[in-house]
């Protein structure tokens, strides 16, 4: 027993093989694996693999000695300020309080499970993971359809009358109603109003009120009054700005800025030229 | 099945004499030869010519020969092994052709939009034509619900009563016995939708999935039943002769 | 060939004795009946169910042995019959892959955590997604059950009698004819690892939160009926004719 299980820890097991194709696979398509630093499936995968190293039959471990190592590996990963999933961090938590139960006895009064029985626990769901492993691996290595087992590959097809009778899958229902209400849903947010002021509308609102400004007055001072809400004053700011520049640039108006950041004042074009400062 | 098994038991007739081989070595060479064949030939989508027959077997066999005992072998059975120009190919042996035409049932998939409907009908029924419009945002062809009907999984429940008293579409006892439902609460909620990864987990706030009715054929408060005269109009009914 | 051929001339072997019915008449009629089985049966490449098999063979016969025989003759060929759940396939022998692997189409290969939760689904069914991820102690991402469903390996079978209804998972017909069993109890080293405990979803003795009872066959009386349905593909592939 303990001789194959050695084995196992030495060379990989069939199923790492399999797996190791896939290893880049997995990093990108499950997020939640990200963080995994040494490619372990959460902390029981982690236990599992450090179990094994010890190299005797999962009924015979030592759990206090599995609960130092894992802690130990816990503790030089976060040296090596790496990130952990907080799966781990919550394994750890449990682990060190097993290790407390374990190095103390229970005493009489006691509420809960003791060390021993929390152990047992934790060894059995080891086992059973590592049996659906193996479970797996050779599930994997059976002759498989389309692999190493054929079908007829010129099926004969039967004359078809006009009689119809339609098909589909449950997942395939499910699948169409969430993905149609889930468009729709997406399709929705992106319908909803967006507050854009654009250069046109911007240009005709300036150019509608330029009659008005005999004298200079802070472009944002009349601006306000057409803003229907706080989300839209950077877009009517930025839109009127730049057409206010185009409507100097054609002599409709004029426009001064003190000092950058400052108030930009606008007004209507006087009839001698004058110079125009600062409206870069 | 025969997993592993690499004694090839099955015996060549001895009675056709001259053309089966004497030395059992040989006899066992080509009764394997035969069982490669018969892989072969079974699992290809075309006739397989007797030159990739040759290239694809051990060395050395005599592959006119594996195919001639091949073909004793289903002279007389349920399927032939016939050849086509220069290649090999199973088929029905001509006698038991009837067989193949009795199947009368056209298995079809349903098109994406009635899959679609039918899982709005699903979940919101009852539910009027205009409002399956209002969740898929498209308008539903005529053709999508009569394939509907067709499948017997969709029926028309009533009318609203709302003006225009448009019909309410609902699904039947055959929807559920197809799609494996005991009763139409079972459809999954919204969080297993997302939990198998049907739905996103970031839905819009508001966003919702209907519990069904529990009883799907009872009439909702604002539904009419439908009468003789509402089947006479949606054609479902012949109208009534009246003798004149 | 064969054409027109109505007398059956291949030999039903007189040695199994008992299971062989010494009435010639009977027996010329079971060995037609071979006939067209095997002609229905190699003729698709989908798995046949007894059920269908019963509808399109003359009346009378009996399927069940008809279906035996037929295994018995294809047992050491090229192409064995074999039995996919209530259904029947021709396959090609396990031990010629190392032949038919040329074949293979490229394969989707399913990453580790999908295979992993295959083999749980598996083993575990009927299983829901919160002891799924308490047997593998990591949560299963959205990707990869919707993955195994897009395989047809896995389907939704119903929900748990429990508190929120959880949709519990299990094992398609597909996934035993991808993977060669012909019924679930087949699955590699299942009674060992239900002698051994350790199916259960059940902690060890002596650990008392409540948690489903250890035996997996008492889940499904956790389950709502409609775990008992026949897999979906079943009955698609069989006539709905005589049933309304």
């Amino acid at each position: 027993m303990a001789d194959a299980l050695e084995s196992k820890a030495q060379k990989p097991a069939p199923m790492d093989r399999l797996w190791a194709e896939n290893a880049d696979e997995r990093m990108t398509d499950d997020p939640s694996l990200v963080v995994d630093v040494a490619g372990f499936e959460g902390p029981l995968d982690l236990l599992l693999h450090l179990a094994r190293s010890q190299r005797v039959d999962l009924s015979r471990i030592s759990i206090l000695a599995l609960v130092e190592q894992y802690l130990i590996f816990v503790s030089q990963a976060r040296a090596l300020r790496l990130e952990l999933a907080a799966d781990y961090l919550v394994m750890a938590a449990w682990l060190a309080f097993l290790k407390s139960k374990l190095l103390i006895p229970k005493l009489p009064g006691d509420e809960g499970e003791s060390g021993e029985e929390l152990a047992a626990v934790l060894q059995f769901r080891l086992k059973r993971l590592e049996a659906m492993r193996d479970a797996a691996s050779r599930l994997v290595n059976r002759n498989r359809l389309g692999r190493d087992v054929f079908q007829r590959g010129a099926p004969e097809l039967v004359i078809i009358d006009k009689r119809n009778e339609y098909s589909a899958s449950l997942y395939d229902l499910l699948s169409a109603y969430a993905g149609q209400r889930q468009r729709q849903a997406i399709t929705n947010v992106q319908i909803a109003k967006r507050g854009v002021w654009s250069l046109k509308q911007a240009r005709d609102i300036l150019a509608r009120m330029v009659g008005e400004l005999k004298d200079w007055t802070a472009l944002d001072h009349f601006l306000i009054r057409y803003m229907t809400g706080p989300e839209e004053r950077a877009t009517a700011l930025a839109s009127s700005f730049a057409a206010s520049l185009e409507m100097v640039r054609d002599g409709s108006v004029e426009i001064r800025q003190h000092e950058p950041f400052a108030p930009i004042y606008l007004r209507e074009r006087q009839s001698a030229p004058r110079q125009t400062e600062g409206a870069s | 099945m025969t997993e592993g098994s690499n004694v090839v038991p099955f015996s060549l007739d001895d009675e056709d004499g001259d053309a089966v081989e004497r030395n059992p070595a040989v006899r066992l060479h080509l009764a394997e030869a035969v069982r490669m064949a018969e892989a072969i030939v079974f699992a290809s989508a075309e006739p397989v010519s007797e030159r990739q027959l040759v290239s694809r077997l051990p060395e050395g066999i005599d592959v006119p020969a594996a195919m001639a005992e091949l073909q004793r072998i289903y002279e007389r059975r349920g399927v032939n092994l016939v050849k086509v120009a220069d290649s090999w190919a199973f088929r029905t042996a001509g006698d038991l052709a009837f067989l193949m035409s009795r199947d009368t049932v056209q298995q079809k998939k349903l098109s994406r939009a009635a899959l679609e409907v039918l899982s709005v009908i699903a979940y919101h029924q009852p539910v009027t034509r205009a409002e399956i419009e209002d969740i898929r945002g498209v308008e539903t062809s005529k053709g999508t619900l009569d394939t509907l009907m067709e499948t017997e999984w969709v029926r028309m429940r009533g009318r609203r009563k709302t003006p225009g008293r448009p019909v309410t579409y609902g699904t039947t006892d055959k929807f559920l016995d197809h799609f494996g439902l005991e009763e139409i609460r079972d459809l999954p909620g919204m969080e297993e939708l997302k939990g198998a990864g049907l739905l996103s987990t970031r839905m819009p706030p508001g966003f919702s999935v209907p519990l069904p009715p529990s009883d799907p054929d009872l009439l909702t408060e604002d539904e009419d039943p439908l009468t003789d005269i509402d089947l006479e109009e949606l054609g479902l009914l012949t109208p009534r002769v009246t003798d004149d």
